[in-house]
């Protein structure tokens, strides 16, 4: 892959992954689907191909969220739920960073669900990863809420009476531009997708299907595990149909407004089979990817959608570029003295 | 026949949609053009458009103009404009005896009396005994007045307030002519708007003419200033210069994070209109929002500032420690109002001191400033930026609503004089540890992401001295929480002594800190004309405290701390200071002091 | 329409709008488009049936917020944007309370924004009332969430550079279970709304276009005006075609995948209409609507979404009903004693 | 041989996998039925598995145990079970000279020795040459014990901790039957995890034995308890009862919002358990969902209490403001730790007071009470909730990680015998106004919606005195400030008087608060058996102070404050009591005093 060329400035050297690697001990739980992460994001960052003091981690607290320490950039590991807003006024300030969020399903859904809205809205560049355990791995095993409804952990002994957020169904029902699915055990997938969010213009959200070996393990177990992941997903290609099972028979159709499973060859043929476009602004299929889940559907993984819009820090750079061409006042002295003003002698 | 007089005080009161507040400030304009010293302040409802004629809906501006040096707003008024019954019902406790009293007649119905709470009609059953009364009938003389435009009686009402400003400008004998060319320059030369408000103007003047409304009519001199250039300004409009001055001064960016909020919003509206200066407004979707994005804009290397009052300083309090722990500069400023809770959001107290000073979990120490006049806020934001830039700490720059909606003449700074800011930024080419700091100001050095070679990770974790990596070793921490609190205690350094009015030892020392020092002063001078022993000394700088306020207290047998809430600075002065003993004198009402109250309250003890 | 009747006790007595006009005095600005809602409150009130001592009104800051003190009911007037969490703790407490909440498009979308998507969530049993200005009203003026990008206000003096939420779509996108939007100037069609609202078991979000005279006048200037408003507002029943226009002449047909409008009589007869249906969770066809706007589609009004699920608050009870029956522990003496206990005589 | 001692304290150390917790727990229990009176404290890392054979990962747990009334958890230990070189190197300094160490030989190998930290093999290289050392090779050992259920290694080594634990037993010569009922409890009669345990339990137990590990077993008698049932508890669960004691007592449902937070979790956790009990458990969004729809539930007729640690206390802030205006019964517990900001989240200390006593804007003052030791968490959580119900006001507990975490035998008290709870409901049929109040205590009444005749409108504008309307009438303001103040005042009424242990005059008075209590109690009592004039008093009601505290200060020449965190209960006393000097002895290092640095400091004033 190429890198990235925009207004952020491009490293004169090629980098490698130990460019990025902090010389801080990395404290996750052995076996924690968080390391996969780790190694996925210093993969991407040197393909991205900014220069490295361009980089800006910025995260809020839980397991996740120590991620900023591991990784060698410029980094800032906020306060619960704050992540956005803390990423936010970075990346106005100073838009030639490449500004990164890493976040938990608690961070961002729970007390930071409204941070999470508003980014998205508004659309600033930054690029979200959010670890999603579905539960608070760091205060030791609640449920938050993308943890399934009638799951028990410790603060639901009797199972949780609550159905959990969809997170790209959320996203876009903020307005997302951008929306992709990983699971931790897609290194290559994540790192790929890592490179597009960094390439989308507007916010990225990467929500990141992440094993806790502690305390929800084996949440994801159908999606990971051998025998059954091939017919449990679906890994998104643009512009290739949605095909996939163990042996590559199975496809997403159209019918009558739903989506349905087909089996190649039996009910369908390859010309039924939807072709993924995320960069079309087709809401209602982005959003129905979102919602697929077994056992009815596979789920869709890689970027569901990437649509074009202008970006908040861009628009704000571009009024203050005409203000400051229109305006006659032009520095604190100008203002002082506009208006109405008198002179004692 | 004219009457020259040291100072007046004008108190335009009528319902919300009067336009009160247009002309009270068209007025203020007008006689800091003429070069009279002045302060005002507008005192609106917290409704919107509080239901007609009642006096919960009574929106009032008060101007104070004199050729002395004015300090306050005034308590009481000379002269007061009622547009209605319920304005009169509001104000007429605030007018001195023998003020003149400027009345629509034709608004003084049976019905508006009663809903105004009067079961006669003022303006028959003696209750102005007491006043010089002019009854106008402003309403149907503005209609007719407009007669020829043909406009709709609700249309032509709208002018009504020029009527009232006309035969004010009579009374005090100014020209018309600066006014007629601020509707030209508002509405355009040849609009129907400014050729009504004009003639409108004009009318109420002649009226007053016509009448002899008064004996004498009222002149008071210009006040001899400084040489220099001069405008009038509101105290929020000059926090947002202050700080836009600061950002200009250290070269960086200014960054605001805010959500609006009561009476704090005019600073992020002011600021909003000056992209052409670079400054970068963000409304936020929170307080929360709004406090956090200022400083990452500030580890992002820009002067990260956010401005809120009392329900949203609550709400920021948990990002304070955060910006303590990251040492990064960020000016949080809160134009107080009465708490607490959602409280009286249109009155304001001094009531949130308590919350500036300790309102942190952990040991969380934050400088804490307070700007005492409408014109000295854009001083003490500069200030709270410098030190903010400077020592690499969130500092709390504490306004109110008399200070952030009251104004004042402000004599224009040129900003070559304004003193220089020098953040410390890392230099290129060292090794940077994000922790280490400079021994005497014990200040960390500040490295903007994007710069080469100073990649580092701050956050709220606490975090070995030097190097920044994250621990929980016992030592390190009790160092570490010493160390920030040594580097703020180490501004006093750069403060200014604390200064004295009156005596400088006696028997009695008042002690003030933010909007009431304009008061306490005038009532102080006062005292000492009449040969009282006395002395004042207010606090701008709240925490750490000037490094000679000790020995200011020690000269006094006596000390009297005045303040707008139930005693907070005093009990600070008591855990700072415990050798000396604190007398109080407090007012809880969401209104100033007034001169007279204060004046009581120090003879009391002397 | 008949009192409901389910877990909360109806009135003994017939009870008229006057049982609910509060003794204070409405401050709402002359004009304002509140003084509309109050009064189809206080008339569905009487029809909904319960004791009058039954309702309560949460709200939180804004002109709208004020509404509490305006109905003769219990009140809580809130602190900004936390209406919904104290609602919530209002109606788990005590779920023999109607439960209301009086809430502005800043106090909910804004600062509010967080608890309003987890309310939704949960499926709290509130009927929320959403007084939408596009502006924020009580503090004068600036643009809020819901404020259409370029609007010029008093803090986007340029314009607003961001885009607005469109409440339905998050709503949905946050799993809402009932949705309706009603214009203030129609009180009949909001007291009937209101009563489905009450009617619903789950969060019930009623937006209503709200004029704002002073700050954001004429912002529902083409819904509203007679001119326009038959040809730009569709109103939805129940079971019925969707048909509008001032001669009842256009209606909502699907068409590959997305809704048209057609003319009926001219490029589709009334069976190609679509019958609305509220009550089926058809996602994707509510959203749609949601995001139906002017000039391209009238905008839909009426409730658009009411569909099932367990309310939050019920499961709260049978979980701890549930207990009851099976634990031992049945009060706090078992309570102490339970487990390792040992007694020194 | 066996030999008699007053108590022992033992530290349980490993990786924070190797299951120190739990062992640590069922030693406690053991040493409870067997009627030792015992404090415990684990003490993990913040990380949930941090690296293995680190000195951050090492996971602690340390029991006394006395046949004397226990105060603290003790400051060294005498007993140090260390499984690997990380959990020695962290915990050497902590045990006391010719302490007993047992030690898993197999673990410490060469690689691991260097990963924490040693040059060389502590256990060859003399450093622990004063110590009494036992090398058990426990690893190979339980290994071995297990070879015939041919589990994988890995498995096998889950049951290490239970071969320590037997090495302990035969030290403390304990019998294991008891723990073998709890395993066949636990893991059902017949299980394998039961006969592993168990297998396991008994062959450390035998090793000991066989090798004569030491030349006399300790035994330390039971301690001389009042008569009654006992249960050992952390503080985080008496916490939990207490609210549902008061919840029961009161007669009404028990309603929890809360967030999760270390270290406040556990009572989120203990209260979802008991829904059998009625209450209701809500898991909100965040803090500020957690307290306000504690303050909705209240409201609505609930005792409504939140509970969290610093941060979350942060964002609770201007909830609390409402509280106070809307004076609804509300308990926030606050288990604090080291802050500011995120901190040292499993560390803890004393530093949320200032917060608690003035963290609001506004005037608005709220009761703060201090729990001093696990078990009595039950009656100050009890209490708290009275005051809160009884008088009309949120009321703050403070607790911290270490009476949260920590444990201690608690007597089980009788629901008949705990106090009354009267909450202020209006009266059926009289006129209700929402702020009118009993005259005594200034309490308003509690009208609950769904009450006929009695509908009402609350909230957190300012409200007229008695009928609650919403005004800005100055006066009726300051009258609200003061009646909201004095109310609050006015619970001192309700308070028990402050006691003191030691000399009722003197030399010196000890000052304390919270959970430092028992170190300095255990202290103080060392100081006056070594014939010391030395006086302390531990408060428990921070605000309002019990009424006679001035008085106790009064009798006192020297008055010391001893507190975790910078001075801030010293600098409040010198605020409520300025006639008084008070010297300082702080510490900010997230652990707790010991017993040593407390004798120190007071020996150096005395
Ligand atoms: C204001 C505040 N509230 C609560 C906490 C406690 N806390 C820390 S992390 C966390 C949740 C973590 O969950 P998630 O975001 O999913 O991260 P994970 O650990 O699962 O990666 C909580 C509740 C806190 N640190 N600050
Ligand atoms: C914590 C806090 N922040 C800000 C405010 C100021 N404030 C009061 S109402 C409001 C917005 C009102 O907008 P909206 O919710 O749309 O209500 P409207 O007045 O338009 O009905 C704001 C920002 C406040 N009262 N409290
Ligand atoms: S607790 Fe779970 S999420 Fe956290 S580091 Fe361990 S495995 Fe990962
Ligand atoms: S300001 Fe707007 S929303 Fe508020 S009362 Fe007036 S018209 Fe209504
Ligand atoms: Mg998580
Ligand atoms: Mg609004």
């Amino acid at each position: 892959m190429k890198p990235i060329r925009n207004s952020i400035e491009t490293s004169p050297v090629e980098l490698k992954k130990e460019d990025f690697v902090s010389d801080q001990t990395v404290k996750w739980c052995p076996g924690c689907g968080s390391h996969i992460i780790l190694s996925a994001v210093e993969n991407a960052f040197p393909r991205i191909g900014y220069r490295k003091e361009n980089f800006v981690i910025v995260s809020g607290i839980g397991c996740s969220s120590r991620f900023p320490y591991y990784v060698n950039t410029y980094g800032f590991h906020g306060i619960h739920g704050r992540a956005h807003a803390i990423a936010t006024g970075v990346k106005l300030a100073n838009p030639g960073l490449s500004v990164w969020v890493s976040t938990g399903d608690g961070d961002s859904l729970a007390i930071g669900g409204n941070h999470f809205i508003h980014v998205i809205r508004r659309n600033v560049d930054v690029n979200i990863i959010l670890f999603n355990n579905q539960i608070y791995g760091l205060t030791k095993g609640q449920f938050s809420p993308t943890t399934p409804r009638g799951t028990v952990t410790k603060t639901s002994p009797d199972g949780t009476i609550e159905d959990s957020f969809n997170v790209g169904q959320l996203v876009l029902g903020a307005q997302g531009t951008f929306f992709a699915r990983v699971i931790d055990n897609m290194p290559q997938l994540l790192s790929e997708v890592l490179y597009l969010a960094a390439k989308h213009d507007g916010t990225s959200m990467v929500e990141v299907l992440q094993n806790c070996v502690i305390f929800n393990d084996k949440a994801y177990e159908h999606l990971t595990n051998k025998e059954t992941r091939d017919d449990n997903i679906l890994i998104l290609t643009p512009d290739e149909p949605m095909i996939f099972g163990k042996n590559r028979d199975k496809g997403i159709a159209w019918k009558e407004g739903k989506l349905v499973v087909v089996e190649l060859g039996k009910d369908a043929s390859l010309q039924d089979i939807l072709v993924h476009r995320p960069y079309e602004d087709n809401f209602y299929l982005h959003t129905m990817l979102c919602q697929m889940m077994p056992p009815q559907y596979p789920l869709p993984v890689g970027v569901i959608r990437m649509v074009k819009k202008p970006t908040f820090d861009d628009l704000m750079v571009e009024q203050i570029n005409r203000a400051k061409e229109t305006s006659n006042i032009r520095c604190v002295d100008d203002l002082l003295n506009s208006g109405s003003v008198f002179e004692i002698n | 026949m004219v009457n020259e007089k040291e100072s007046v005080v004008i108190k335009f009161a009528g319902d919300s949609g009067d336009g009160m507040q247009l002309i009270g400030n068209i007025f203020s304009d007008n006689s800091a053009i003429f070069g009279n010293d002045l302060a005002t302040f507008p005192d609106y409802p917290a409704e919107i458009r509080a239901p007609r004629n009642t006096v919960a809906g009574v929106s009032g501006f008060q101007v104070h103009i004199g050729k002395k040096r004015i300090y306050t707003f005034g308590d009481f008024c000379d002269i007061l404009i009622a547009m209605n019954p319920a304005s009169l019902k509001a104000n007429l406790k605030w007018a001195k005896k023998g003020a003149t009293i400027i009345l629509d007649e034709d608004a003084f119905t049976a019905e508006a009396c009663q809903k105004a709470g009067y079961s006669s009609n003022p303006l028959n059953d003696g209750t102005l005994g007491a006043f010089h009364v002019i009854k106008a009938p402003i309403t149907s003389l503005t209609r007719k007045t407009l007669e020829k435009f043909q406009l709709a009686p609700k249309v032509a009402d709208r002018s009504k307030n020029m009527f009232a400003l006309g035969i004010i400008y009579y009374l005090l004998n100014r020209k018309l002519d600066l006014t007629f060319a601020y509707f030209e320059k508002k509405f355009g030369k040849d609009s129907l708007a400014t050729e009504t408000n004009k003639i409108v103007l004009e009318a109420g003047y002649n009226f007053a003419e016509n009448i002899e409304a008064v004996e004498s009519k009222i002149h008071v001199p210009p006040a001899k200033l400084e040489k220099g250039k001069y405008r009038n300004i509101t105290g929020n409009i000059a926090t947002a210069w202050g700080l836009l001055a600061a950002a200009e001064k250290a070269g960086l960016q200014l960054f605001l994070g805010s959500y609006p909020i009561t009476p704090a919003s005019d600073i992020l509206i002011e600021l909003a209109k000056h992209k052409s200066l670079g400054v970068k407004v963000f409304q936020a979707e929170d307080e929360i929002a709004a406090i956090t994005s200022a400083l990452g804009a500030s580890f992002a290397g820009a002067l990260g500032v956010t401005t809120t009052s009392g329900p949203g300083l609550s709400l920021k309090t948990e990002a304070l420690g955060l910006a303590v722990m990251t040492e990064l500069p960020l000016v949080i400023v809160d134009v107080q109002r009465a708490g607490p809770s959602t409280g009286m959001p249109t009155k304001a107290e001094q009531s949130d001191l308590y919350h500036a000073l300790f309102g942190r979990t952990g040991e969380a120490p934050i400088p804490v400033i307070a700007a005492s006049s409408p014109s000295n806020c854009f001083y003490y934001a500069f200030n709270a930026a410098k030190i903010a830039l400077e020592h690499m700490t969130p500092v709390i720059l504490l306004t109110d609503g008399f200070l952030g909606n009251g104004s004042q003449l402000f004599r224009i700074p040129r900003m070559a004089d304004m003193p220089a800011i020098h953040p410390p930024f890392a230099k290129p080419g060292e090794e940077y540890k994000p922790y280490r700091r400079n021994p005497d100001t014990l200040v960390r050095y500040w490295a903007i992401p994007g710069t080469e070679g100073m990649r580092h990770r701050i956050g709220g974790l606490e975090k070995e001295d030097v190097s920044g990596i994250v621990t929980t070793d016992p030592l390190n921490h009790q160092k570490m929480v010493e160390l920030r609190k040594n580097k703020v205690l180490k501004i006093a350094d750069d403060l200014p002594s604390q200064t004295v009015t009156g005596n400088h030892q006696g028997d009695l020392l008042v002690v003030s800190w933010g909007s009431t020092e304009g008061v306490i002063h005038a009532a102080i001078e006062e005292l000492l004309q009449e040969g009282y022993p006395v002395a004042h000394t207010n606090f701008n700088y709240l925490f750490p405290l000037p490094a000679n306020t000790a020995d200011i207290f020690s000269h006094y047998r006596k000390i009297l701390v005045c303040e707008l809430n139930s005693g907070q600075f005093a009990n600070y002065l008591r855990m700072c200071f415990p050798q000396f003993t604190y007398l109080q004198y407090n007012k809880i009402q969401g209104l100033p002091f007034t001169q007279v109250e204060i004046k009581e309250a120090i003879l009391k003890y002397l």
